[in-house]
């Protein structure tokens, strides 16, 4: 059977943890075009798929294009993101730069102390190795780092909120950028 | 009654653990690593934390990354399933110390029976049974010596802080004595960090049977029959099934009666299962305490109706057991089967992979416990247990030929996915298995091993 | 024993009954029509063969080709599942004459038991209680108004040939009853090319409930006790249970052996249904037998621990009955709950299609007989039963929340597929339902009909 | 999820109904353009497929065209197909005609009696109304008839040979061929 298994959750583009599926979702839209359009877009995917996916949907309202390929040559499969590295920011497509997510559960604090200023801002630029956050875990204050140069472009979490292991915490935008 | 309860566990277990909150009304907060973000107990939980990656050591084994999750989400207990924390006295610990119940024993107990010395001490005191040999561990290669020859060979060494068959030699002659003493003492240094062993005697064709209690918090007690898993492949169960065939029930009466009496005199509380050795004359022994709820429970729960889930979070609620033994009648036979994502054919090699058909038994008393569903993804990191399949029959007959038509509509399939449900079927059509003349050794022989 | 077993059914049951040849070591011939060949009981038996197109007056009820299906592939018997040619006399010959055992009570016996008035005769004879009313058919108004004045109104005429709520009206008033006289032995004309009909007491407020049998070829018959359908819509049930809340044990022990008796006396053979009504005041009239195994049977099974269908099989084979009355020992409360592919939004229509998503509920006391799977296309040319979900639990209470807690986790999803899994919730915690107050009113209240 | 199922009903072209298909749906009329378009789009993404795939679906609107491919060269599975009527032939996609199916469950005979010339054999031409073979059903001799004019190409069934609904008995090619 040749299932394959959408995404559950928003507009996905690029290829999932398992490397073995892409959607792409779309709505509304006039018939002709948009099925050459999305046929265009089958295509080009296709072609720029770094190996061969399993499968492949792209649905544009009322119109679907679904094609999946049998298992034989396994994908070489990208590993879940990891740890308190810098990610790929999530969706939308557009936006550009990374995350900086959370190591661990716990507690997230912008600053030292209550009342105090916040380690980093919106439009800082940040170094590697820089604190620019706490996060509580076990009555432990646990430092969170910068581990990439960036500028910060936005705050992610409220101060005080409770965030899961891999939470973004921050997006961060290249300092050339 | 709890408002909410984190699981921390995950896989078949973690779903089973759900399933009874929700009849008993209660929430549940699944945790998981990145790798278990899509798993059935995540899909089904009123909420989930992500509580680290893969590893199990910084997710499922991570105490700090749990109890924050339970903070955070404002659960009142910890169910720990089996496996990972479920018998670790400083995760039962640190819940308690921040305010959370942990579902299973208090923290001293389970260290003390964690420790075999230390149960085998607790266990003489409250006059049960043991084997011959050494109460205390033995520092010193000579009078351990002294010792097994008093016991008469072959005798067993093993490691007081061992378990799962880990960390144990047996010695057939005194002349390998002072060798095997020593090979023990550094594996076991090794592997649990504590070199101390002790030395009983062996009983090559025993079996191995164990009793399922259940104890509350205001000295009741209740033991419900025995079950049997002489279908082992190096240690690991394959098949469980109660009553164990062939024995007297007034054996297992008496069985019961010293689980019981054992649990009491250690302030146990919950469920747990005490391992007893029964030799060809019927004799029994003490071997030691699970201090957790097994992954066999359900054969038990089919021939008594008692949910031993909802029982074990009644109890550590502060509920009185509702039952008394006289309550408990047993009916029938029932028989678990595991099958786990291995191949056989390749010396049970994991083999982890996306469902993409899985269609499990259904029909006249059987039961599937399992995580899986078609698409699932079964990860690389965990241990291969996929689905447990328990029957229930009138007669043994009957469970053997229903859990042969239960594993044969079994249906996963999956690029590059095996299951033991075949070679499951050639062990339930083993002559030996049909009459029950099985010992631990099935396994290794259907195997050529 | 038989060595392979035709099915003439389709769905749910012919898995049923194809899961008891498999435990019975019976190979299995599945027919089907061009709509089913990929359902599930084509994919499970040792053999297919399709027997027509969609519409079941060509396939399902299409009796030359199954008897042929039989021939070609040796088939020794055939069960009949429910509905289809269950209850017909004829195929029931026609089986018999080409060879075949039909599995369930002769020919005649069925003819008898499906005519109403014949079976109100023989159980008259049989010394069971019936409501007052006539035995024979009434051929003339003047006379049948003089029986409704005897008996005293409300009455019931009812097609001597009708079933499952078809052709009867109820007559409040004197006034009324020519014109309903007329008008019902029209409509069983139309409807059973019958229209003789009986009159009877009609009693708003009573409750149905129906005895288990069990009857060998050798006088030996068993009861399994009572089932409790009070949960309809339009005489379509959709939760049974199992025992029937309120009733007392000695009430439906006394239905018992009238049952028993009343399969004794009309030489019934296997397993069959006695209908019974009971009044406010525990009086118990007999009403009619079903010749067939129930959709509902499982429950029965739950709280005995009898597989029925295999005992079917066992009986028609020649066997004699195992079981005594005094072995039949019933523990706990066992639900059935019917999930349809239909709509309750839109007035209950039936939505098939193709299951995407196909997860049973599992775990501790719940079973599933269902044909559905993943992938599984649900035709539109058949019922829209897709699944029951039966569970057991030690009390009524403990049943509820364990069928609540089993339908919310099953996950079925298709283009254009509605279930009537959430309405089956709304049922399941109506307080009246809860206090087991309810009546076969239930439904159209809970839907404000 | 992409599964791609059979569509067992109504309006199909294509091969046969088992294993390895290819199915067009059509519910609605005035949809030519659209079908065209789907079609195009179908082939175009069959043709630039860096490897054979497994299935293939495009849908618009009430448009839909879906294919799966057997995970190995299936051999061209020959199936049931619908009444006593004539059908199109079963794969190889090369073959040509219609076949002529059993109407009822039953055992197929060629000849009115044991040792008796069969009704027809390889290369006969037949026409409408004529007495072909019979399928004895409960003892009654059912005639089995042809409802095209053509030529016999192969008999697919032997005689005394056990037939269910719906098995193709003869392979018939068109009279001019």
């Amino acid at each position: 059977m040749s299932s394959s298994y959408r995404l559950p959750r928003a507009v996905h583009t690029g290829f999932d943890e398992h490397g073995e599926h892409e959607v792409i979702e779309l709505h509304h839209g006039g018939l002709d075009d948009v099925l050459t359009s999305v046929q265009r877009t089958a295509a080009d995917l296709l072609a720029r798929s770094p190996h061969a996916p399993a499968s492949l949907t792209v649905r544009a309202g009322v119109v679907a294009v679904e094609m999946t390929w049998a298992a034989t040559p396994a994908p070489a499969a990208v590993a879940a993101a990891a740890a308190s590295q810098t990610v790929p920011a999530a969706a939308p497509a557009a936006a550009i730069g990374t995350v900086l997510a959370a190591s661990t559960v716990g507690v997230f604090y912008r600053s030292p102390s209550p009342g105090a200023a916040p380690f980093v801002k919106e439009g800082d630029q940040v170094v590697p190795g820089q604190q620019v956050a706490i996060i509580e875990a076990m009555k432990l204050m646990l430092p969170v780092e910068a581990d990439k140069p960036g500028r910060v472009v936005e705050v992610l979490v409220k101060d005080g909120a409770s965030v899961e292991f891999g939470q973004p915490l921050f997006r961060l935008a290249p300092i050339d950028s | 009654m709890f408002g909410k309860i984190l699981i921390a566990n995950r896989g078949e277990i973690a779903v089973r653990v759900l399933r009874a909150c929700r009849e008993l009304g209660i929430r549940t907060v699944a945790v998981h690593s990145t790798e278990d973000k899509d798993s059935a107990v995540v899909h089904l939980a009123d909420q989930a934390v992500q509580i680290g990656p893969a590893p199990s050591r910084q997710s499922y084994l991570n105490a700090a990354a749990i109890v924050e999750a339970a903070r955070a989400t404002g659960a009142e207990a910890v169910h720990p399933g089996y496996g990972f924390l479920s018998e670790n006295p400083d995760f039962a610990e640190v819940c308690e110390a921040n305010g959370l119940t942990f579902i299973g024993p208090p923290p001293d107990v389970i260290a003390t029976l964690g420790d075999k010395t230390a149960a085998r001490a607790a266990m003489t005191a409250a006059g049960l049974p043991l084997l011959p040999g050494s109460v205390e561990p033995l520092n010193d290669a000579e009078g351990a010596a002294r010792l097994a020859d008093e016991i008469g060979y072959p005798v067993i060494i093993k490691a007081a802080a061992g378990g799962g068959g880990r960390g144990m030699s047996i010695v057939e002659d005194p002349v390998e004595f002072s060798r095997s003493y020593q090979q023990t003492r550094a594996t076991a240094q090794t592997l649990f960090g504590d070199g101390r062993v002790y030395v009983e005697r062996y009983l090559p064709s025993a079996r191995h049977v164990e009793i399922q209690v259940l104890c509350d918090g205001y000295g009741n007690a209740v033991h419900l029959g025995e079950r049997d898993c002489s279908v082992q492949r190096r240690h690991q169960k394959l098949v469980e099934e109660t009553p164990a065939p062939g024995l007297p029930a007034e054996l297992t009466a008496r069985m019961g009666e010293a689980a019981v009496r054992g649990a009491l005199a250690t302030g146990y509380l919950g469920a747990g299962t005490f391992e007893f050795i029964v030799d060809t004359e019927n004799n029994f022994y003490f071997m030691e305490v699970n201090c957790r709820i097994q992954v066999e429970h359900p054969v038990t729960e089919a021939v008594t109706g008692v949910d031993l889930i909802t029982e074990q979070i009644r109890i550590a609620a502060g509920e009185r057991l509702r039952l008394k033994q006289e309550d408990i009648r047993r009916g029938g036979v029932a028989i678990e089967c595991r099958v786990n994502v291995e191949d056989p054919d390749r010396n049970f090699v994991p083999t982890p992979g996306r469902l993409e058909k899985f269609v499990p038994p259904g029909g006249p008393f059987v039961r599937v416990d399992t995580h899986g569903f078609a698409g699932y993804k079964v990860p690389a990191a965990y241990d291969s247990l996929l689905a447990k399949v328990i029957v229930w029959a009138p007669d043994r007959e009957g469970a053997i030929r229903r859990m042969r038509r239960a594993l044969a509509e079994f249906t996963i399939e999956g690029p590059g996915v095996h299951t033991t449900r075949e070679f499951l079927d050639r062990v339930l059509r083993d002559p030996l298995f049909v009459e029950a003349k099985h010992d631990t050794g099935l396994v290794a022989r259907i195997l050529g091993d």
